[in-house]
């Protein structure tokens, strides 16, 4: 559970006299509507309808380097500007493959422009709720550079791809070289919870790769995963993937007491039996890079 | 296997199986991403022309991908009972049975028989109409704490989801779900956070309030599987073991899974029921979720379209005689099912499909805020697939989930497609909600007090 | 009336009912092509928001046009009952009235006092479901020669039309119809040739055929009104006078009539039936079709848009007292209806405003090929307005209106889905229709050659 | 009845053995097909659908003054070629306003070319079945010609308008002062009838007139009324429209000996309370037209 979640189960364990009130500081979810006959009140189906109209509105936001959120991340620590294949918004919407893939200018500015070999790639990708990246993007950076360099790891300039997916931390590792890329990524809106992030983990990411080898934390939002609760859990994450030598269904998140006493990392289910699963990937020669 | 049909002048051929059911497929966005739809109505025409000539053998005959999806529905398939039944029909043969009036008699022998191909191949020449009609009549009950399927019955997963997985959030949310009569097929809470210490809370927590008010229903954490055979590791009690799959095998390794794993899975979750006889009067323990798209998300179709790669998902999913399955129907978004069309009719596929498999299929009817749809076209798509005799459908919190950002069904959408069909809860569960809750309609069902202490006594585990 | 509410930021500003109720409206080609659309969701919600908290009282006091339907409709209001049980809710409590449990067994005593603005509002309040729960109790039967809109009867009227009106092919359309039990609301023939000689004709064949096999139905020739008010004087028996009307008077004008003109027809109609008691069971004489967008098609809306429009229309034909209306939903083009999502919402629409206004309300579910709509999501909307519990459908041979060029519901459609609703023809044709057709399936009732001998003698007047 | 009708009313009166064979002689529609449980066969089912992918296909069917039927018509009788304001084949779809309006162009060339005051204006729109107008266009024109002078009318040059709605008479009339001017357009395409011609009639079609003032002939068609039915009924229809001195649902068609007998025209139904219904109509002066 998260801090959030922690401090609002404490007013669940003494329930205010109403439980709605208790319940809608538990909870974004609208309950406890009533209703007119079996159907929505006159009131609440048409704030449903609103919050849709709303939404809809949130996917066409645009959020580019020139956006302020992106101009702060820029003039801390560098950005580099690339976008994916997915030459429009619609092109993004029906074709993920080109949303997975950088275009000819990304790699060139890539190969040109990034740090080689980093301990940790961050990327930021606008992905299906742009103002999710702009609304936790820079803060969630600022964390990130903070824990890596408490771990001492080198932190590469943090890359921004426009119409990103997350197929496309792929890339992101063929042409940096990473050790562990997070890619920090809007989540597609729903109506109450319009904006919010992912970051989703890849050790030494490369061609090929699936979400089977990728973890992430998601939701951070106001109304959900805070800043500092996300940061901390990525951070320790970040960590425990190195130390397993690989990412994926294979390392889970260690939240509690209980999981910190499982040892790290754990490995749960034989996991044996899957025939392909990852195993503890060396850092690639540059050799094999160049082949790509 | 080749095959080729004139339409309006035009000559088209078509040379392998896979070709000829990607192009009869009726329109999928993903279809024309994955490059293998017919390019025009004319030649998706002549596909349905071939494609109601061939033979069910001749499918059997033709794998579509030799992987352990194929092999593993392929192995159980009994060849001999299959030729003399089924093998020797056309597929436009076998669409005419399966709408024929005594059809829903003899399924029970044959539903072994349908591979999944033949399903799709079928679904494929089929009208929406057709679809509904031919499954109204096909029941498929099954048992885990307690039976769905029955005939009448319309149930539904209460899906309590929190963007933090707090638990008076949650404990919150199925309360409210419970007063609408909402959580008879399970509790099924997907965790948005993937520790196995999470898991094992609100299992913990599921348990706890399953038992407390004595509710006949099962409970489910939506983690990936080995997750939650780490919670059961670690002490947690599950109902059933949930697992994403898709229809081929390089798909599910995407996913983390494969045969192995989900065996070893279902039979960890069955040992544990077995040592408990007393809570668990069925032998189903496994709870599958599917959706047309997954396999083409990680480049794994292998040429094959969405429908078949579904139906194969779900003969996958049949290994392991599931309680239920749920397609997810609109869940990803336009580059799979573009429009609310694509979703309704892939809905009444997906249903289709799995019913003639003999599988307890479930539909999430829903859509997501960035494909052309909205919640009057997934009113109509509900309602169509509760007519059609879905199993279960969802119930969320005014549809609309906080942590999964996408629009389903709704505790109110429940109630009245009930209310409109004549459908009561399972049984079990109905009579359970009507001492619980009594005749106070909905609308006056608030939280009494008393519930509200209950609920924060049991998320602080008292 | 002037109205105003805030929408994710921004202020929208509404100056006139007809204003509110047409941004309030669901998206509609023919409201954009009318210019009078909402130009963005959160305009369309606004203008919701608004309409919610309008009184029904302040609808009744702000007639959208000066005209005959208006005054017509109006002057029939009781005023006094209308201010005592329904003026003083808003649109947004009426809703919640129309869904409650109670609704249907205090709707007799209130539809007389439902205005069609009043209902249009409401529907415009409304989702796909709330339009389908808020019509499945409200029954409305009537009387011709036989009863329809008895609980659990789905009706359909048999379509049988002709290129050129050839006697034996409406003979024969005729008896493949009533072999799948279509043709209990009526046989309605669209004739070809609008000369009163040809329309005399076809009513006496029509005649001859219900007379000859007692099919207990009642027949209609849908020429213009005086074609068959001419054919009567010539002395032609008709069971129902058909026109389709619509919202406005000059709309009306353009399809040729008026309100006078029609209540002549009506006492012309009535006047023949009195006179033949034996054959004629109950008051009922007219036939209705009705349409969103034809007012528009002559540019005779007004600014009102084509919902509000549409309840008009059927609040003008209410004044007649109507067998039956039609509302031929799908039947134009995209101009006013662009696809299917927009075809089955304005069905549902139109259902819902005929039946809360006591109408005997059926629908034509249909689209035309220049439409982006097909067989399928013509399947999903007649099952949803059959769940709505439409008093009536059509059955044209296999959906192909062959001299209207439009697709509608076939014979075949009808009788599947009177299977998975579990709904019957009307009681009297339900019997009749056994007794002929025996347990025969549809699929053995081929025309035994006595009867093509017995059609050829009919057409010939033998 | 027409010639084809009554032709096959004849087989009617003696059923062949097989009443399907007589039934599928007397109608073109889809009858005892069987069924599968309630359903249609497979077969019947994929027809109905090849049949509808083939009607997409003729909605999309282009027809203008270079098809060999217009120049047909161009050749026999001159052609003049003008369009709506709806500019492309989907505004001509949403737009039925700018389908009943000539472009500015078209009016231009018709005050320049068009005959003045003609008795017969025919006119020849693509409609909505663009194939109907070539099929049946040309021929419909040539007994339409015939006609009008075995009647002694004065027959202007034919103009065709791409892009037609029925309305667009009004503008013809305005611009061509003709006494009655036809207008043969493509009826909305079937699955079965596919290329189904209508000739609408006006008598002195002048701006704001509707439909309640114009009558027609309708289903032209090799399965519907053929060319020589359709002139006759035609040639007939415009002379009782000069002879009522008003067209529109006021004058009904006479088809047959009872029609005939009750003399011509026909005025059923009192009329007389539709306080705005059509009267006879002078035909308007110069000064009338150019005021509009
Ligand atoms: C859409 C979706 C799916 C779809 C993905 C289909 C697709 N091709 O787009 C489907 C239904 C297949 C799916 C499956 C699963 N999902 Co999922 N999914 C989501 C969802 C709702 C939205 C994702 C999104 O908006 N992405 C942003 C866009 C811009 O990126 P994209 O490139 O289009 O999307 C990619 C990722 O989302 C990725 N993805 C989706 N799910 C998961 C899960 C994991 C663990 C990883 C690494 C990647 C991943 O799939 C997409 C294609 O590559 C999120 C919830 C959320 N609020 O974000 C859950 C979510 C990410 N999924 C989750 C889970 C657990 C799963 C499963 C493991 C469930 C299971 N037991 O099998 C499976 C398997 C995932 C895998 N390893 O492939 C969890 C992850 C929890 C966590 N913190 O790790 C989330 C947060 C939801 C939840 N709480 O249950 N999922
Ligand atoms: C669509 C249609 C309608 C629609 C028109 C809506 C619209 N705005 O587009 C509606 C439902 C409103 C309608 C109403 C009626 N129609 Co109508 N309609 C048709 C249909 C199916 C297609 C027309 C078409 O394709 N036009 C071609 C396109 C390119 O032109 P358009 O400009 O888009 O369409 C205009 C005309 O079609 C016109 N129109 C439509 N019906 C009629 C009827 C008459 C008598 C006239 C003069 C004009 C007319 O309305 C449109 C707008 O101006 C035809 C059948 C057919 N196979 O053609 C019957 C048809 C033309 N209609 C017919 C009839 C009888 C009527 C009614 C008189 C029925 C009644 N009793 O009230 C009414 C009133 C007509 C009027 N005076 O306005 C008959 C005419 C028979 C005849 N030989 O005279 C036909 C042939 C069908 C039939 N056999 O029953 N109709």
């Amino acid at each position: 559970m998260t801090d959030a979640a922690i401090s609002r189960s404490e007013h669940a364990c003494d329930p205010l006299s109403d439980p709605r009130v208790s319940a809608a500081l538990a909870t974004p979810a609208r309950l406890f509507l009533g209703s007119a006959g079996t159907s929505y009140r006159t009131a609440d189906l048409l704030r449903l309808r609103v919050d849709h109209a709303l939404a809809k509105d949130a996917l066409a936001a645009v959020v580019d380097v020139d956006h302020p959120a992106l101009r702060e991340v820029a003039g801390r620590w560098g950005l580099i500007d690339v976008a994916t294949q997915a030459r429009s918004h619609r092109e993004y919407l029906l074709r993920p493959d080109l949303g997975r893939r950088l275009d000819a200018d990304g790699v060139t500015r890539i190969r040109r422009t990034a740090t080689r070999g980093a301990d940790l790639q961050v990327v930021l990708g606008d992905g299906l709720s742009p103002e999710a990246l702009a609304v936790s993007g820079p803060a969630v950076v600022a964390g990130l550079r903070a824990g890596a360099v408490g771990m001492g790891w080198s932190f590469a300039t943090p890359v921004f791809v426009r119409r990103a997916r997350v197929g496309v931390l792929n890339d992101i590792g063929v042409h940096t070289a990473c050790r562990v890329a997070i890619l920090l990524i809007g989540e597609r809106p729903g109506l109450r919870t319009r904006r919010s992030l992912s970051a989703y983990l890849a050790f030494r990411p490369r061609a090929g790769d699936t979400d089977a080898e990728r973890n992430l934390v998601c939701n951070i939002s106001p109304h959900g995963v805070s800043v500092r609760a996300a940061v901390e859990r990525i951070t320790s994450l970040m960590a425990d993937l190195v130390a397993a030598g690989a990412s994926g269904f294979t390392v889970k998140e260690r939240l509690g007491q209980a999981d910190r006493a499982a040892g790290k990392p754990i490995r749960p289910g034989s996991g044996r039996t899957l025939r392909t699963g990852p195993e503890a990937r060396p850092p690639r020669t540059e050799i094999e890079r160049e082949a790509e | 296997m080749k095959g080729s049909a004139r339409v309006g002048g035009e000559h088209f051929t078509f040379g392998a199986l896979a070709e000829i059911l990607a192009k009869a497929n009726e329109p999928k966005s993903g279809d024309v991403l994955a490059g293998i739809a017919a390019a025009s109505g004319a030649e998706r025409m002549a596909a349905k022309l071939v494609l109601a000539d061939v033979r069910l053998s001749e499918i059997v005959d033709e794998p579509l991908v030799d992987d352990e999806v194929t092999t593993a529905i392929l192995s159980r398939l009994d060849r001999e009972r299959f030729d003399t039944t089924l093998g020797g029909l056309t597929v436009g043969e076998f669409r005419e049975r399966v709408l024929s009036p005594g059809f829903a008699s003899e399924w029970p022998g044959l539903r072994g028989l349908v591979t999944p191909e033949i399903a799709a191949a079928t679904a494929k020449l089929m009208s929406n109409l057709d679809l509904v009609r031919a499954t109204v009549a096909l029941q498929v009950e099954t048992t885990c704490r307690t039976t769905v399927g029955q005939p009448g019955v319309l149930a539904a997963r209460l899906q309590p989801n929190h963007p933090t997985d707090d638990p008076a959030g949650i404990a919150y949310s199925i309360f409210d779900g419970l007063s609408h009569a909402c959580g008879d097929a399970l509790l099924g809470v997907n965790p948005a956070v993937e520790s196995v210490e999470s898991v094992v809370a609100i299992l913990r927590m599921l348990d706890a309030f399953i038992d407390e008010l004595a509710i006949p229903t099962q409970g489910c954490v939506l983690a990936h599987v080995t997750t939650q055979l780490a919670a059961i590791e670690r002490g947690a009690r599950a109902d059933l073991l949930f697992q994403s799959v898709a229809g081929t095998a390089a798909a599910n390794r995407a996913f983390g899974v494969d045969l192995a794993l989900l065996m070893e899975a279902a039979d960890a979750v069955r040992a544990q029921h077995e040592a408990d006889p007393g809570r668990y009067a069925g032998r189903h323990a496994m709870y599958f979720e599917t959706g047309q798209g997954s396999a083409l998300s990680s480049d794994a179709h292998h040429g094959i379209d969405q429908l078949t790669c579904e139906a194969r998902a779900q003969g996958f999913a049949r290994l392991f005689d599931p309680f239920l399955i749920n397609s997810v129907v609109g869940f990803i978004g336009p580059e799979y099912l573009a429009d609310a069309e694509q979703i309704t009719r892939a809905g009444l596929e997906d249903h289709f499909v799995g019913k003639v498999m003999g599988l307890p299929m479930g539909a999430d009817v829903c859509f997501t805020n960035h494909v052309a749809a909205d919640h009057n076209s997934n009113d109509s798509a509900l309602l169509l697939l509760a007519l059609a005799g879905c199993t279960f459908v969802m119930g969320v919190p005014a549809g609309d989930d906080v942590m999964l950002g996408y629009q389903s069904t709704s505790y109110h959408d429940v109630a009245t497609t009930r209310e409109v069909l004549g459908r009561r809860p399972a049984p079990e569960f109905d009579a359970w909600h009507r001492r619980t809750f009594g005749t106070r309609s909905a609308q006056e069902a608030a939280v009494p007090a008393a519930i509200g202490r209950r609920i924060g006594d049991l998320v602080a585990g008292r």
